[in-house]
């Protein structure tokens, strides 16, 4: 009885005993509900439009922040490093079409995974190697982002303290998505890129190579992974160790399904609120730190009742 | 064919191995782990050029020790057990004089080994605490002081700044540690005192894959509210700590580090704000000794180090020159103690166990204030040595407290204690057969 | 010439489906089973054997493990790490709780426990398939390697959080685990068990069963077609690949390691091993010991031999280097040859039989 | 041409299918009997294949029964289907790519083994004996098909032609009782479609199987077939033997038409 108790009901007196404190847990899991987000956003483009499953978005992630730092470090002024880390993406968008894209078209989508495992372990070293292996801060305040924090009141004696950055990684996010939902909508490269999801022969039409769509996803996810670098690198420096939380952005593309943009956006909420608010609330009672796993077992859960994901498409077996 | 493929298989055997050293008469071999790879290398690069420094200093200054050259390498362990171990065996194949583990975890691996390889280990203020037991731990050796010596020490800090260890009573401190055999160690210490002095002790692990990711640890703490805060972190668990506890507004002269806390990095990490926050130390931050001097001289200026001159003398670049002190020291006496120049790991140990850096040898090596005397026995393989606590001005560390011993008299018998039930737990444990030679 | 199969009719269909019906290829069979078993003990120092040969090993059992899922019955796991670990945390209770009962017979029944556990995280695989599978295997891997380090019972609540390996003995007196146990002695019960496990393996998937997971594998549907039921293929496939990677995870630390902590287990191992299929060769039981040679000795040549050739980059550097070179290999191998190692052996063979001359 | 008159081996009934809003087939009955050739045919998209799914229990109709052998089943999983002895070979080949040519027929032996697994793990004794004499079956199989030469050549190497028949091979394999053919000659020239159809009549002859079969050539099914079903759009439009097909109004607007002008052609 008493563990039922604990399991059903204490959690929630806890909250509502501190509302100020429920209203934080729920802040800092939406702020990593975002950032997780920002990283599926990344895999759902390069998958709708090429069906590789990128392994390695979370370690583009890294590398954008990495190479991003690492070239202030060697004295490049913070803008021109952007600009600069902007190009390496865009080379290394070019380098994947051309070396790993174009040789593995039509494997089976196993075999393009493992590829991007490679990948993974190819921009680790290569990060490291070029920038060094020791964590790096993020040059936050040259990029002219805010730091510091604001103290809101909350409740009748309680505040919710806001980082200020972690606002900023909001608004951020809300931009980027809108962005990419005018790219896609307005412009005709967008456009093509939607027909390709559909309809390779459709996207050949509108006279883009498919070669050439796959570049330019893998350099919109480029883009993406480096400002989600930036917000990431911000809450906690840069380092490859980052690469396991990253893998966190895999169950929000279960729960959201891997072509949806808005399942990204619902399913890294999910997983950033949700595991929060398990850990806090009902991870004491297995001894803490449930959230290394949580995210994955809601993840599997779900897909035993809805393989397809929250918002994918039912997936019918031809024979 | 058959005899072509033996030869490129012995061949391949070699290169494998790695040539043993190429050793002249007067030299002796000495494998650093190091990591300046992974989530850890923050930490360890540091220690890594302090190391080799120190060495390259010794040989560029004085042609080794005795006129015994230092030939040293590196074998990147990442901080991972796995090649941790195969460093290990890497340095027992090259006959490296002693095994730096650079652990915990690592140093857990290889003790039952040591004793039947004959690998002296230095584990320097980390490892197995219970390894001070020299009788129990003949090969281990674990100077100046133990994790439970430091764990003593920050409740003694902490007493200092409440006014007694009885003002302790209720009151709660909480504990953020690496969740890993170096953060785990002190925990006995810690809630023994908990039951003798009255305080909560509340515990928030940090698994090491998540360590940049401690927003829930860190909300638990704020809901919790302890009135003090210990952390025992490594590697990027620090800054990340550091900048955590700087968000939830935690006080942050209430928030005390072990040494290897007590990086610059890791208190950068929270930048103006993280001004107050506390480690513990056993040696000097900073150039202003001769012996910074000399490496200053011989080993940066020279453009022999790996180290970048804006970090020279900082923290761990110091501690990694301590690491190499005792190694050099302990090289200096074994050659006393045995009259021969080049020596082998067997008297390498008995260089270790008969480690004395005395007041008159701090002067004459230019250690003056760098670090405090330091003493290993044989019955004592760590020591109980002086520590003192730094604090971060929010630019550079700066001491804020006196050397101060750890509580001996309750560390001491608990570390013993420790020993005999390692022993037990690891039937059958092999009787010392080394002779104490003090 | 000296490779060919001129000559050697196979009257009965026996022996044309033994597992090497070449004559040659039962010579090199007996060549490397004499050299492993007789000339590396007596020549390899503690070294080769401790450093090399014993991970070598037990890596390429585990590799065998994750190859009979991947490889055979087509299941992507990413999990390995977290099964080997249930094996070894499995041996160590077993032998904390029975110090008496022979180590060597503990080992083979913790692969029991990893097998059970394989079992229940495969019961996904019956809705889900591929890239989604691989996420779950993930769920896997991450909530055992929790359950390694929060739940003090695995280790008998050591105040280190790790486990170490006791020492055991035969009958005979003879020292298999721990400090005192010669690395000769560990070489020959590892190669045994590998040998062994591998043989049996070779004969599972030349069997019935083997062929029931390469058919749910090439074509699930016409599988099921042909009266194989999936439950049973890809459950009897997460069984065996868990406990052989579990009996591999406990040789781990019991021939190898010596005492681990859970970070042992984690992500990292569960890629290296797939690596060392890829590379090897998927579906193929020869391709996992080169696949396994070649990922585990390729940093330690890389970290000895360019020094000795006078290229001197840093102990940092061959760390980075290693893993540039494994993530572009194992593109390469994808690009290729999927079949990894083991099909260039394949094709070196077919050379050899008719060399020196161009054509046969 | 009396085997039309055998007992039923198998009867659909009242069979509809859909798939979310669409229509695959739509109440649809008729009855193969026991030994003679049944041919289903019908326009592209005339729910052929999806009929044929139903039959072995691949896809579960909303509506209709199966009775195969006088068991009247609702849902019947494949493997079920396969145990009571209906073979299946696929439109698009479907054989094992990473197999060879003799462990794809082999696979066909599958539910006629029963070594457990332990007498699978060390292969000597019964699992040995079980897979040698298996053996000697996939190799009368091979024989028979004339296939003897590609014996170990994994399969995705071999041409079109010899794909189709390693995986007719492969449903022999099964000795099933029934066994569909789905468009076994597509995609084959002349002198291969002469080869498989001696085949499928010397299955039909020799071991009494009893064939159903989907096939666009409308030479190969008058010859070949004792009774013809005819489905468009999802209906059944006509049953009858060929003869009574061809004549079939209905059926010559829908489909047959536009064959005979192809054949004219």
């Amino acid at each position: 009885m008493s563990l039922l108790y604990d399991i059903l009901v204490a959690p929630f007196v806890q909250m509502a005993d501190a509302p100020d404190f429920l209203a934080q847990v729920l802040w800092e899991g939406f702020v990593s509900g975002i950032l997780y987000a920002l990283i599926a956003l990344g895999f759902v483009l390069i998958f709708k439009a090429s069906g590789v499953f990128n392994f390695a978005q979370g370690i583009m992630v890294v590398f954008a922040a990495l190479t991003l730092v690492g070239l202030y470090q060697k004295g490049v002024p913070a803008l021109l490093a952007l600009v600069l880390t902007i190009a390496v993406m865009g080379l290394l968008a070019l380098a994947v079409e051309r070396f790993i894209m174009r040789p593995l078209v039509n494997q089976p989508h196993v075999i393009l995974l493992m590829a991007t495992i490679g990948l993974t372990y190819f921009l680790v070293g290569l990060g490291e190697l070029v920038f060094g292996g020791e964590p790096k801060q993020m040059i936050t305040t040259e990029l002219g982002l805010p730091t510091g924090s604001t103290e809101i009141p909350f409740g009748e004696r309680g505040v919710v303290i806001l980082q200020h950055i972690d606002i900023a990684a909001a608004v951020i996010a809300i931009l980027m998505v809108a962005g990419l939902g005018l790219f896609f909508n307005r412009t005709r490269i967008g456009r093509a890129l939607r027909a390709v999801a559909d309809d390779h022969q459709a996207a050949l039409s509108v006279g883009i190579s498919l070669n050439q769509i796959w570049a330019i996803v893998w350099f919109a996810a480029g883009i993406v992974a480096l400002a989600t670098g930036i917000m990431w690198g911000a809450r906690s420096d840069v380092s490859f160790a980052l690469e396991i939380i990253a893998l966190r952005a895999l169950p929000v593309l279960i729960l959201g399904g891997f072509t949806s943009v808005p399942g990204a956006i619902v399913g890294g909420l999910i997983v950033g609120i949700g595991e929060k608010l398990g850990e806090i609330y009902w991870g004491p009672l297995l001894g803490g730190g449930i959230e290394s796993w949580l995210a994955y077992m809601i993840a599997l859960v779900f897909l035993l009742f809805r393989p397809q994901g929250l918002f994918g498409e039912r997936i019918i077996e031809r024979v | 064919m058959k005899l072509k493929a033996l030869i490129a298989g012995t061949m391949l055997a070699g290169i494998l191995a790695g040539a043993a050293p190429a050793l002249a008469e007067d030299t002796v071999y000495v494998q650093l782990s190091t990591y300046r790879t992974g989530p850890y290398a923050g930490s360890g690069i540091p220690i890594a050029n302090g190391m080799a420094d120190y060495l390259t200093m010794l040989n560029e200054r004085d042609g080794g020790i005795n006129g015994v050259r230092i030939a040293f390498d590196e074998c990147e362990t990442g901080y991972d057990t796995q090649k941790g171990v195969e460093c290990y065996e890497q340095a027992k194949a090259k006959k490296s004089l002693v095994f730096n583990p650079y652990s915990t975890g690592i140093t857990l691996a290889v003790i039952p080994r040591a004793s039947v390889d004959k690998v002296p280990i230095l584990s320097m203020a980390y490892g197995l605490s219970a390894a001070a037991d020299g009788k129990t731990f003949p090969w281990i050796f674990n100077p100046p002081l133990t994790y439970w010596d430091g764990a003593s020490g920050v409740i003694e800090y902490i007493a200092g700044q409440e006014g007694g260890l009885e003002k302790l009573k209720d009151r709660k401190i909480g504990f953020i540690y690496l969740d890993a055999g170096y953060g785990k160690e002190p925990i006995p210490l810690f809630e023994q005192f908990a039951a003798k002095y009255g305080y909560t002790l509340l515990k928030y692990p940090v698994p090491g894959k998540e360590m940049q990711n401690q927003s829930s640890q860190w909300l638990n703490i704020r809901r919790d509210k302890p009135d003090y805060m210990v952390m025992w972190g490594w590697g990027a668990m620090n800054p990340t700590a550091v900048k955590e506890a700087t968000k939830i507004r935690f006080p942050m002269d209430k928030f005390i580090g072990i040494w290897w806390s007590g990086g610059e990095d890791d208190a950068r990490g929270g930048g103006a704000q993280a001004k107050g926050y506390t480690a513990l130390n056993f040696h000097a931050v900073g150039t202003d000794f001769p012996v910074m001097q000399d490496i200053k001289k011989f080993v940066v200026d020279a453009g022999k180090s790996k180290v970048d001159p804006a970090k020279f003398g900082e923290n761990l670049y110091n501690r990694g020159v301590v690491n190499s002190l005792y190694i050099a020291e302990a090289i200096r006496i074994a050659q006393e103690k045995t009259g021969k120049k080049v020596i082998t790991s067997e008297d390498m140990r008995v260089g270790i166990e008969n480690l004395n850096i005395d007041a008159a040898r701090i002067d004459a090596a230019g250690l003056k204030g760098f670090i405090a005397p330091v003493k290993v026995t044989c019955d004592n393989h760590s020591g109980n040595h002086k520590m003192y606590a730094q604090r971060w001005t929010g630019e550079k560390w700066e001491k804020a407290s006196d050397w101060f011993d750890p509580m001996s008299d309750v560390v001491n018998p608990m570390l013993m204690d420790a020993a005999k039930t390692y022993a037990e737990a690891n039937k059958p444990w092999p009787q010392r057969t080394e002779p104490c030679a003090n | 010439m000296l490779y060919r199969e001129a000559g050697q009719f196979k009257s009965t269909y026996a022996a044309d489906q033994a597992i090497f019906p070449l004559r040659q290829d039962r010579i090199g069979l007996f060549a490397i089973l004499g050299l492993a078993f007789i000339a590396v003990p007596l020549l390899a120092d503690d070294f080769i054997l401790d450093a090399i040969a014993i991970p070598f090993l037990i890596l390429a059992l585990a590799t065998i493990g994750l190859n009979i899922l991947t490889g055979y019955a087509g299941q992507l796991s990413l999990g390995t790490g977290g099964f080997m670990g249930a094996g070894a945390y499995a041996c160590y209770k077993l032998t904390t709780s029975f110090p008496e009962a022979n180590i060597i017979l503990l080992i083979l029944l913790s692969g029991v426990f990893s097998a059970a556990i394989g079992i229940v995280f495969g019961l996904p695989s019956l809705r889900i398939k591929g890239l989604y599978l691989a996420v779950t295997t993930l769920a896997a891997q991450f909530f055992l390697e929790w359950c390694f380090i929060r739940i003090g019972w695995l280790y008998n609540y050591n105040v280190s959080g790790a486990i170490d390996s006791p020492e055991r003995n035969t009958i005979g007196g003879l020292v298999l685990t721990g400090p005192n146990a010669s690395s000769v002695t560990r070489y020959i019960v590892v190669l045994a068990i590998v040998a062994l496990i591998t043989l049996l393996a070779k004969n599972l998937v030349r069997g019935r069963i083997g062929r029931s997971w390469m058919m749910i594998r090439d074509m699930d549907i016409a599988a099921e077609l042909m009266g194989v039921r999936p439950l049973i293929a890809k459950l009897s496939a997460f069984a065996v690949s868990s406990y052989i990677c579990g009996v591999a995870g406990a040789m781990f630390v019991f021939f190898y390691l010596g005492s681990v902590e859970p970070a042992a287990f984690s992500i990292t191992l569960s890629f290296q091993i797939l690596f060392m299929v890829i590379v090897g060769g998927l579906g193929s039981l020869i391709g996992c010991y080169f696949g396994a040679a070649f990922i585990w000795i390729l940093p330690i040549f890389l970290r000895n031999g360019l020094p000795m050739i006078g290229i001197d980059i840093g102990a940092e550097n061959v760390v980075h280097l290693t893993s540039m070179i494994v993530g572009v290999l194992i593109i390469l191998f994808l690009i290729w040859e999927p079949h990894g190692l083991a099909r260039l052996w394949q094709i070196g063979k077919e050379k050899l039989r008719v060399w020196p001359f161009p054509y046969a | 041409m009396t085997r039309a008159t055998g007992e039923i081996m198998l009867d659909v009934h009242n069979v509809s299918l859909r798939f979310g809003g669409v229509k695959a087939v739509t109440d649809i009955s008729f009855d193969i009997r026991k030994g003679e050739i049944r041919a289903i045919i019908g326009p592209n998209g005339a729910g052929k294949t999806s009929m044929l799914n139903v039959i072995n229990g691949v896809y579960h109709p909303q509506q209709g029964t199966i009775t195969f052998k006088g068991r009247v089943r609702k849902a019947m999983q494949p493997h079920q289907a396969a145990k009571s002895g209906i073979a299946r070979t696929f439109q698009n080949v479907a054989l094992f790519k990473g197999m060879s040519t003799l462990d794809n027929i082999m696979s066909g032996r599958f539910l006629k083994m029963h070594r457990n697994f332990f007498w699978q793990l060390i292969h000597l004794g019964p699992a040995r004996q079980e897979e040698i004499a298996h053996r000697r079956k996939v190799e009368e199989i091979i024989d028979f098909l004339e296939i003897q030469h590609v014996r170990k050549v994994p399969v995705g190497k071999l041409p079109y032609g010899l794909q189709k028949r390693v995986e007719l091979g492969r449903a022999l394999a099964m000795e099933p009782e029934l066994l569909l053919l789905d468009e076994p000659m597509a995609g084959m020239n002349l002198e291969e479609k002469e080869d498989m159809s001696r085949f499928i009549l010397d299955v039909n002859h020799e071991f009494g199987t009893t064939i159903a079969l989907i096939e666009h050539d409308m030479g190969v099914v008058m010859d070949l077939s004792d009774r013809v079903v005819v489905l468009d759009y999802g209906r059944k439009i006509a049953d009858g033997t060929p003869d009574e097909v061809k004549s079939n109004q209905n059926v010559i607007d829908a489909y047959l038409g536009v064959a005979h002008q192809e054949k004219s052609r």
